[in-house]
């Protein structure tokens, strides 16, 4: 039985990974790619943990598990937020569906330096 | 008999007092220092009748004795007939040079050069050990650089020295491993055992290469034809300098080198032929260049190569009356060109001018150099009843022994030569009206005409006292000869064919006297020729290496890193590919460890990884490359257990990342720099040194010849490491040594990274 | 496994060769990390190959059981790693002075010193 | 054969080959780019994987060591996020 | 203070695989000394903490099942062929003042659906988000659910 | 790069950094970790919030300058072979002594253990070192 | 006793520690300098004499046994070398009290110098493969950052290159190591010497040597692998370039001697005769190189390279007497070119330049500079009775007992050619009349004393091992005694009682 879940919770983490890194090459724009990898990727990676957690039943195990999963759920949204954050500024150009942007409108010109018509500036350093 | 080495060492002991007397003293100092060579001359006189008794004097100690090398001497009659003459004419030569350099600021150092070279050229002709003698041979070579720069400031006198040291050097070299051959040969370096081992060295199978690098050493030192040229050139040097080294001593080392080893070497054809050859053409060359100069050193020095030329000669035929006539002639050379030279430079001190077509008359302001210049010039000329006509006489008997036709024909030119410069040098000069020099001539001072005084009486005096002459001489003959050899000279042969072809020398060369200026006219080509001589040989076989240099440096050392790069990875792949090919390389097995899948998709992602880095045309996309490739390793770290490992390249490339991302903002974008072509080339070696790596690797894992020593660790991590992490207590207990030594580097670099940082002296900017 | 591995190795070999026959600096650099890390690895693999079982001795054992991973090339390993990344450290911070210096990443403009 | 057997080993065994290739299909889009912040989250993925990778590895050796390796790779890969999102913010500010 | 010292001291224990009263003091001093360290250093000033536990364990319940949704609903646009987002950047006024609420409302909504923090204005007031799903064009509505979802959960258990 | 929610979680995270260092250091000897790879998790730590605040506030909390620290920690991994000297063994033999204070510690402690805080304080110091230097390079 | 061999060590390194945490007071830094390395040079003296009464010394590190831990090993040769560093660290400590600036002096000279001095120390004395790898980096990262430190622009270019080749030779030498610990499971160099040594024509050993030869042959500046050493020698500060020269190359020399002495000895035949075409390669192309050059310090490190040659020459010939060769070469070399190097320094405080074309009046200005330049220079040269001719008289000997006519041929042509290189710069600085153009401010009397010291002292050196050169050949021949016969080494590290 706890063979079984530790099978399917680790199972379910990869394929959440899986899902993932797919969504990372498969979405159009960088913050969409981001929302996929923030998300997936911690709970594919959090699924895992917890199916060695079962698997091995055992106090040092888990306590290692949900430590990589503390450390994760910490770091994965600040880490999305401050690329997402910096991209953005870079003027990372956004998909051609993007609704709407009400950062941009606050931004004073003098902030984000904005010239007619200047397209995203190439990042490609 | 330990006072022979210190004889030797003495001049080198003043020479670190000269600077000091010459502080003192200034130019009287030569007064002062002159004592010693005169004590010498005294001592190695008194050696003269051991060494005439056949049990001559000797001293050996081992120097380096694992080598083979002895610092041991040897006082027979040769030895001690080139010890009384260089410190006999070094006495007269250090008083002269204190008045001719007289307020000169580097007169000291002359004074400390000169007792230098003296100590030096005593050390070569006592010498018994091979390496000793080269040692002291090569101290001649380098003073008299020092000596012939005297003029440093000047860039002729640079040449000029820089000239002599080259050609006397590279033939000092060739002697080194010629000496060395001998040593070989003859089972011993010790020359007085050598000359005794004539038959075993002549038959030995070395015995041509010896010859030829023996050869090498003694013709470049003895300025023979044709590397002559060094020495008319080393006239750049100070009048003492070339009175000392470059007639009377130095130049005769060659000579001495010849007779010295005449019983070793000599006796063969091929000894026969080839110093009978060079010293005739030396003789031509030197005889016949001497007609057309004017300058009265130039004058001289041609016709100092052209007497080497003709003693060379002479030690060739090897015959007794050869040597006797070779040894006479050359104590008599000895002194009358040493005094010759120092007429010339004190004319030149006097005068202002050293040149013979514009000079005349000096007799009047000069009496005292006169006379000894007349002296000397009549011994020259082999005309008065002095040592040099007896040596004349006894070569010329000599020649027509030898029964060569050529060599008797080039002895008389060469003689008549002589007999025209001896009357340039010692009559022209001072004879007819005073010319208009652009000095008044004045007499010299004692100091510089007391010495060619002395020498030129003694030249007479000796050749008048035939006996005395014989006696001093007899020693060396024998030591020549290498056996007893009775000695009788007397002025008065009789008239013979010798006494002949004399005459008819000496009406040759004052036909060519009285018509001097006409010689000279037609010996301009004689110039012409010169300046595709050897002199120009020489400059040219610089230019050539030079040349060969740059062009060398210019490839080898191209300032381009990826080149560099090349040669080391080219090198290793040659010389490991090489070795694998002839040595015979084991075969691959194949793997053990099972593959899986996960691992199959790492080890793609190594790959992926490592080649998108190269693709990669941004840098970041490089880097960020470069830590996938890492992640991957990291991985394979874990898939065979090895967790330190993996949590250390993965922190380690994470803060690699960060010192890039730090710094990588200054620096500038990629470029595609290099070209298609090139990229080509380096994708081709990369992919075949990785090639080869990757084989290695895979040869290396099957090839175990012995079990890894692990298993002691494996055992002894707990119990007497206290730790089980078996790595850990190998990082700080089992070879905590490594690990000292890597903190140290990461300390370094730590600090060297904030250093390089931090302090910029180029002030491009300033923090 | 161990021929997927001298693969690996031999490619990360050649990348790092060919990164350091580039012009650029920045490559340079990073020819010379792929060069260490194709070094270690090759220490790694041909120290032999053992899935699995790090060298770390279970509580209260006092040896390792019989197939483990030779501790000594992983020791060395990671001596090694450590020292290039020091020696890395200190040479991206000469890198970025020498670009500063020469106004330019161009290994080109930097021949002045020879000959 | 050192590594264990069972179903959830079989099923570690491929959750690794699944992770591996989200590795895989994580560093292509590495290599795609286009900018740096696709690298940048790419990479972050990538590393999360690989710490999965080794959670996964110990489930399929039996050994739960390689955990500690993970978190190390999950503290420290936010660093390195921190670091490259530190340069691109760098970079607007500079372009502004 | 206190609390965040006992977290340090039972993540000590976890790391070292025994909850025993040895581990969780050598634990708890460790902590102390960093802590001290840190608050010497500036870094660590006093933050109130009262436990809440039980809003606290309701708010991770709430947190969890967002996350599964979000997980869901990227995995379903991930795998099928089409797009179906309608995304944007939307700026939600906020209520939590300080450094940690923000901080932590920020992830909470990073990790949720189809919601990413970008950035605070710089007068704390606004939270700009990429949204994924806007649905029909409408920001307020998606400002309304964070507000009253997340934030007033959040705010509850914190203060 | 001043940020409200990075600078927060780096407060937070500091502390997890710095007691997983000093974890990883203390057990190196039978678990995976050591002075090593506890020097670059707590430099990590510290370098991140070198990046999140500035190198100037990580100077303050550090409080000793990384280029001592460098120096302390040589001095400590090389000292710590000396006593082996006085001992009459050879350089770098482990000295061991068992501290045993009941119900709290029951470790051997030796020589190699101070050695690997030299290492440790070693590769914090060289970090730290560089990654302030560069910072302060940059602006 | 056995401590003596970790003191070499220990000394240097407890220094720069020192000096390290005392880095706000340059005058204790300075102290430390001279009295760090008088009291290294003194352990050497100690350490040379403990190994000459009593034959090669070992220390188990960590009381390990052999084959286990690292042992610390000093044999003849190696306790020569130590001495040579001794000598050298204090020569160039004394100078550059004199001649270091304070922004260099403030930014870690001193603790670099010693770092370096214990790498190379520790490279000396280990008796481990790896081991020697490590302290290899302690001597290259010491020596990158020594080089590098001012950060003028030919420092930096000289630097890269310097680096970027010794990191790729490092990274041979690594990779060598670990496949010969693939194949024959252990480190330590003796035990390696036993378990390759019947192994016979094996094709991997060789290959592993030859991965070895070119490594060390880098860090050496074998042909054609020199490329570094031109590129970069000449950029640094005078007292860094003399110590460069002093040593940094003859730990490239020293173990290619270890290595193809006590582990790669399986063919002989085939090695060895690669390294002598290396050996005469190298001296030609250096001597050309440093022919072309006219620049003081530049036509000095073309020198080492082709004096390099010398050195390794011995190596391939492999006979007593050539090893003993290699090994006075060694000594006499590091003398005169770290002299030679430190002159170039006075010259330049002298006369304003390091260009030729730039100095000049010398000789006469300066005439005890002149004579111990000259007196150095005829010793690199060759020319009797200095040190330089000793060895090239003994490497000769050897090399025709051997039937080598041509390596000796080269051996001495190229020291003709030195001969010229060395009288270019005395014509040029020295015999020359000064240019004229404004020269700097002479030194203090002060600072002039303290410069020359550690000259005359070099200088009254390379004189006195050239006149009295027994004893030290004695102790060359045994070293290389040792050095074929190395059962006395495998003996004294592995025969040792287990702990």
């Amino acid at each position: 039985m706890r063979e079984i879940l530790a099978a399917v919770l680790m199972l379910l983490g990869s394929a959440l990974a899986l899902i993932a890194s797919i969504g990372v090459i498969r979405m159009p724009d960088m913050f969409s790619r981001m929302q996929a990898s923030s998300k997936a990727g911690t709970l594919g990676v959090a699924l895992v943990a917890a199916g060695a957690a079962v698997f091995f039943h055992a106090v040092p195990v888990t306590s290692r598990a949900l430590l990589i999963i503390v450390f994760f759920l910490l770091t994965a949204p600040v880490a999305a937020h401050i690329i997402a954050r910096s991209a953005y500024l870079m003027r990372v150009p956004m998909w051609e569906g993007t609704l709407m942007d009400e950062w941009r409108g606050r931004l004073t010109a003098e902030e984000t330096g904005e010239k007619p018509g200047s397209p995203g500036s190439d990042l490609a350093s | 008999m330990t006072a022979l080495p210190l004889a030797v060492l003495s001049p080198f002991a003043l020479s670190a007092l000269a600077p000091w007397a010459h502080a003192r003293l200034k130019h009287h100092a030569g007064w002062l220092l002159a004592v010693l060579p005169a004590i010498l001359t005294a001592f190695f006189g008194s050696l003269m009748p051991l060494a005439a008794s056949g049990a001559p004097a000797s001293f050996r100690t081992p120097w380096v004795a694992s080598a083979g090398v002895m610092f041991s001497f040897h006082a027979d009659g040769l030895a001690l007939l080139f010890a009384v003459l260089i410190s006999g004419i070094g006495t007269f030569i250090l008083i002269y040079a204190g008045g001719y350099l007289k307020g000169h600021p580097q007169q000291g150092r002359m004074f400390v050069f000169l007792l230098l070279f003296m100590g030096s050229m005593l050390g070569v002709v006592l010498s018994d050990n091979l390496i000793t003698l080269f040692v002291f041979w090569e101290l001649t070579s380098l003073t008299s650089y020092l000596l012939i720069g005297f003029n440093h400031e000047q860039e002729r006198s640079r040449r000029a020295a820089l000239q002599a040291l080259v050609v006397t050097g590279t033939g000092g070299l060739a002697m080194l491993a010629g000496f060395l051959l001998l040593g070989t040969a003859a089972g011993s370096m010790e020359l007085s055992e050598i000359v005794e081992k004539g038959d075993q060295i002549r038959s030995a199978a070395l015995y041509l290469p010896v010859l030829i690098l023996v050869l090498m050493g003694a013709f470049t030192k003895s300025a023979q034809f044709p590397f002559h040229h060094w020495l008319p050139n080393a006239m750049e040097a100070p009048t003492p300098v070339s009175a000392y080294l470059h007639s009377a001593t130095m130049v005769k080392a060659g000579v001495f080198l010849l007779a010295r080893l005449t019983p070793a070497l000599g006796g063969t054809p091929e000894w026969e032929a080839s110093l009978t050859v060079f010293g005739a053409a030396t003789m031509l060359a030197g005889g016949a260049l001497a007609l057309v100069k004017t300058d009265l050193k130039q004058l001289l020095a041609y016709s100092t190569v052209a007497s080497l030329g003709f003693m060379v000669m002479l030690l060739g035929i090897g015959s007794p009356y050869a040597v006797k006539g070779c040894l006479v002639f050359l104590t008599a050379h000895a002194l009358y060109k040493g005094a010759l030279f120092m007429v010339a430079g004190a004319v030149d001190h006097e005068t202002g001018t050293r040149d013979a077509s514009a000079l005349s008359g000096l007799r009047t302001g000069m009496p005292f150099t006169a006379f000894a210049a007349v002296l000397a010039g009549l011994a020259m000329a082999g005309l008065g009843p002095w040592l040099s006509f007896i040596g004349k006489e006894l070569a010329l008997e000599a020649v027509l022994g030898g029964g060569n036709l050529w060599l008797t024909a080039v002895t008389v030119l060469t003689s008549a030569s002589f007999v025209t410069v001896a009357g340039v040098t010692g009559l022209r000069i001072f004879s007819g009206p005073p010319s208009a020099a652009p000095k008044k001539a004045h007499e010299a001072p004692l100091s510089m005409w007391i010495g060619p005084v002395w020498l030129a009486i003694k030249g007479a005096l000796l050749g008048l006292m035939a006996g005395k002459a014989a006696a001093f001489l007899a020693p060396a003959v024998s030591s020549v000869l290498g056996r007893p050899e009775q000695m009788k000279l007397a002025l008065w042969h009789g008239v013979n064919a010798a006494l002949g072809l004399s005459a008819l020398s000496i009406a040759l060369g004052a036909a060519a006297y009285i018509g001097w200026d006409r010689v000279r006219s037609a010996g301009r080509l004689g110039d012409t020729i010169l300046k595709w001589g050897p002199d120009r040989l020489y400059d040219l076989s610089l230019d050539a290496l030079s040349a060969l240099a740059r062009g060398q440096t210019r490839v080898v050392q191209s300032g381009y890193l990826r080149y560099y790069l090349l040669a080391v990875i080219l090198t290793v792949m040659t010389l490991a590919g090489h070795a694998l090919y002839s040595r015979g390389e084991p075969p691959v097995m194949v793997s053990t460890v099972p593959v899986t899948a996960y691992g199959a998709a790492v080890a793609l992602m190594i790959v992926a990884s490592a080649i998108a880095a190269v693709l990669l045309d941004t840098r970041l996309g490089a880097i960020a490359a470069l830590g996938g490739a890492g992640g991957g390793v990291a991985l394979v770290y874990v898939m065979y257990g090895a967790p330190d490992l993996a949590m250390t390249q993965f922190l380690v490339e994470t803060l690699t990342i960060i010192l890039f991302v730090l710094i990588i903002f200054k620096l500038p974008r990629f470029a595609r720099l290099s070209r298609p072509w090139s990229r080509v080339r380096d994708g081709l070696i990369s992919i075949a040194a990785g090639g080869m790596m990757a084989y290695l690797a895979l040869v290396a894992l099957h090839v175990d010849l012995h079990p890894p020593i692990s298993s002691y660790f494996a055992e002894n991590s707990v119990p007497a490491g206290f730790g089980r992490n078996v790595v850990n207590v190998i990082l700080v207990d089992f070879r905590a040594l490594d690990t000292l030594g890597e903190i140290s580097v990461l300390g370094l670099a730590g600090l060297g990274a904030y250093a390089l940082l931090k302090l910029r002296l180029s002030g491009r900017k300033a923090v | 496994m161990e021929n997927l591995l001298a693969l690996v190795i031999g490619v990360l070999y050649a990348a790092g060769i060919y990164m350091m026959l580039r012009r650029s600096l920045v490559k340079l650099i990073i020819g010379l990390a792929l060069l260490s890390n194709a070094a270690n690895l090759l220490i790694f693999t041909s120290g032999g190959l053992v899935p699995a079982r790090p060298p770390l001795i279970a509580r209260g054992e006092s040896a390792l059981a019989a197939p483990f991973a030779d501790p000594l090339p992983q020791a060395l390993i990671l001596t090694a790693i450590v020292i290039s990344f020091g020696v890395m450290a200190f040479a991206l911070v000469l890198f970025y002075r020498a670009a500063e210096e020469a106004g330019a990443d161009d290994l080109d403009r930097l021949t002045s010193t020879d000959t | 054969m050192t590594l264990t057997e069972g179903t959830a080993a079989n099923a570690a065994a491929i959750s690794l080959l699944v992770l591996a290739v989200s590795m895989l299909l994580a560093f292509v889009r590495v290599v795609l780019g286009p900018t740096l912040p696709d690298r940048v989250i790419a990479l972050d993925l990538l590393t999360s994987c690989a710490a999965g990778f080794m959670v996964a590895y110990s489930v399929r050796s039996g050994n739960p060591v390689f955990m500690d390796v993970a978190i190390v790779v999950a503290l420290v890969a936010f660093l390195a996020t921190v670091g490259f999102a530190r340069y691109v913010a760098k970079r607007a500010e500079q372009d502004r | 203070m206190f609390a965040w010292n006992m977290v340090l001291a039972l993540a000590w224990a976890a790391l070292h695989g025994e909850f025993s009263l040895t581990s969780l003091s050598v634990g708890f001093a460790v902590g102390y000394l960093l802590l001290a360290l840190l608050v010497r250093g500036g870094l660590v000033g006093e933050s109130p903490y009262t436990a809440r536990f039980s809003r606290a364990a309701g708010f991770i319940a709430f947190f969890l099942w967002e996350l599964v949704l979000a997980n869901i609903r990227i995995a379903y646009d991930v795998l099928t062929p089409r797009h179906h987002m309608q995304p944007g950047i939307v700026a939600i006024p906020l209520d939590a003042k300080t450094d940690a609420e923000i901080t932590l409302l920020a992830n909470f909504i990073t990790l949720t659906p189809g919601t990413l923090s970008l950035d605070v204005s710089e007068d704390r007031r606004l939270l700009y988000i990429h949204a994924m799903y806007i649905e029909n064009g409408d920001p307020d509505g998606l400002r309304t659910d964070v507000k009253n979802g997340f934030e007033r959960r959040l705010l509850e258990t914190l203060r | 790069m001043s940020d409200l929610i990075l600078s927060t979680a780096t407060r937070f995270l500091m502390p997890l950094f710095l007691t997983f260092a000093v974890f990883l250091l203390l057990r190196g000897h039978n678990e995976p970790g050591g002075g090593f790879i506890a020097g670059l998790v707590a430099a990590a730590g510290f370098a991140l919030y070198s990046l999140a605040y500035s190198p100037g506030r990580m100077l303050q909390l550090l409080r000793v300058g990384p280029r001592t620290l460098i120096g302390w920690g040589l001095l400590l991994a090389a000292v710590s072979g000396l006593p082996a000297l006085a001992a009459g063994t050879p350089f770098l033999t482990a000295l061991w002594a068992k501290l045993h204070i009941p119900g709290l510690v029951n470790l051997k402690v030796g020589t190699p253990l101070i050695f690997d805080v030299g290492v440790f304080l070693t590769v914090v110091g060289v970090v730290l070192t560089v990654v302030v230097a560069l910072q302060e390079e940059e602006d | 006793m056995s401590v003596l061999t970790v003191i070499p060590v220990l000394i240097p390194l407890c220094c720069a520690v020192a000096s390290l945490l005392a880095r706000r007071s340059i005058r204790l830094q300075r102290k430390l300098a001279v009295a760090g390395t008088a009291a290294l040079l003194f352990a050497a003296i100690g350490l040379m004499t403990a190994v000459l009464h009593h034959g090669v010394l070992c220390t188990q590190s960590g009381s390990w046994p052999a084959p286990f831990g690292i042992t610390l090993v000093a044999d003849i040769l190696s306790s020569v070398m130590v001495m040579l560093t001794g000598l050298m660290g204090l020569a160039v400590a004394i100078y550059s009290l004199a001649s270091m600036d304070e922004a260099r002096e403030r930014s870690g000279y001193y603790p670099l110098l010693h770092m370096l001095l214990a790498g190379v120390n520790g490279a000396f004395l280990t008796g481990d493969l790896f081991n020697l790898y490590v302290w290899f980096e302690v001597m290259l990262i010491a020596s990158f950052v020594l080089l590098a430190l001012g950060g003028e622009r030919a420092q930096m270019e000289g630097a890269i290159k310097y680096v970027t080749l010794n990191l790729m030779a490092s990274a041979l030498f690594l990779a060598g190591v670990g496949i010969l610990y693939g194949m024959a499971g252990t480190l330590n160099m003796a035990d390696l010497s036993l378990k390759l040594r019947d192994t016979g024509h094996h094709g991997l050993i060789t290959c592993v040597a030859m991965l070895f030869l070119t490594a060390f042959g880098v860090k050496a500046a074998l042909f054609p692998v020199f490329c570094w050493l031109p590129a970069s020698y000449h950029t640094p500060p005078v007292a860094v370039s003399a110590i460069f020269a002093g040593l940094l190359t003859k730990v490239g020399v020293y173990s290619l001697l270890r290595v193809f002495t006590l582990i790669f000895t399986q063919d002989i035949p085939y090695t060895h005769t690669i390294i002598l075409w290396a050996a005469g390669l190298t001296m030609v192309t250096g001597v050309l190189g440093a022919f072309a050059q006219n620049e003081f310090r530049r036509i000095l490190s073309f020198h080492s390279i082709s004096q390099i040659g010398y050195m390794v020459m011995g190596l391939g010939l492999f006979s007593p007497m050539a090893l003993a060769g290699s090994v006075y070469f060694l000594v006499h070399h590091s003398v005169v070119k770290t002299n030679l190097f430190l002159i170039s320094g006075v010259a330049e405080k002298l006369g304003g330049s390091f260009e030729l074309k730039k100095l000049g009046g010398l000789y006469s200005s300066s005439p005890v500079v002149a004579g111990l330049f000259f007196v150095v220079a005829m010793s690199l040269a060759g020319m009797p009775p200095l040190a330089g001719f000793v060895g090239k008289f003994i490497l000769a000997r050897a090399g025709l007992e051997a039937g080598q006519w041509v390596i000796v041929g080269v051996a001495l042509a190229v020291g003709m050619v030195t001969l010229m290189s060395m009288t270019k710069i005395w014509g040029e600085a020295f015999w020359k009349g000064s240019p004229g153009t404004a020269l700097p401010q002479p030194p203090s009397r002060k600072v002039l004393v303290t410069l020359l010291v550690p000259v005359a002292f070099l200088a009254a050196l390379t004189v006195l091992t050239g006149i009295g050169a027994a004893p030290l050949i004695h102790v060359a021949l045994r070293a290389a005694e040792q050095m074929l016969d190395n059962s006395q080494y495998i003996a004294a590290v592995l025969g040792e009682g287990m702990r």
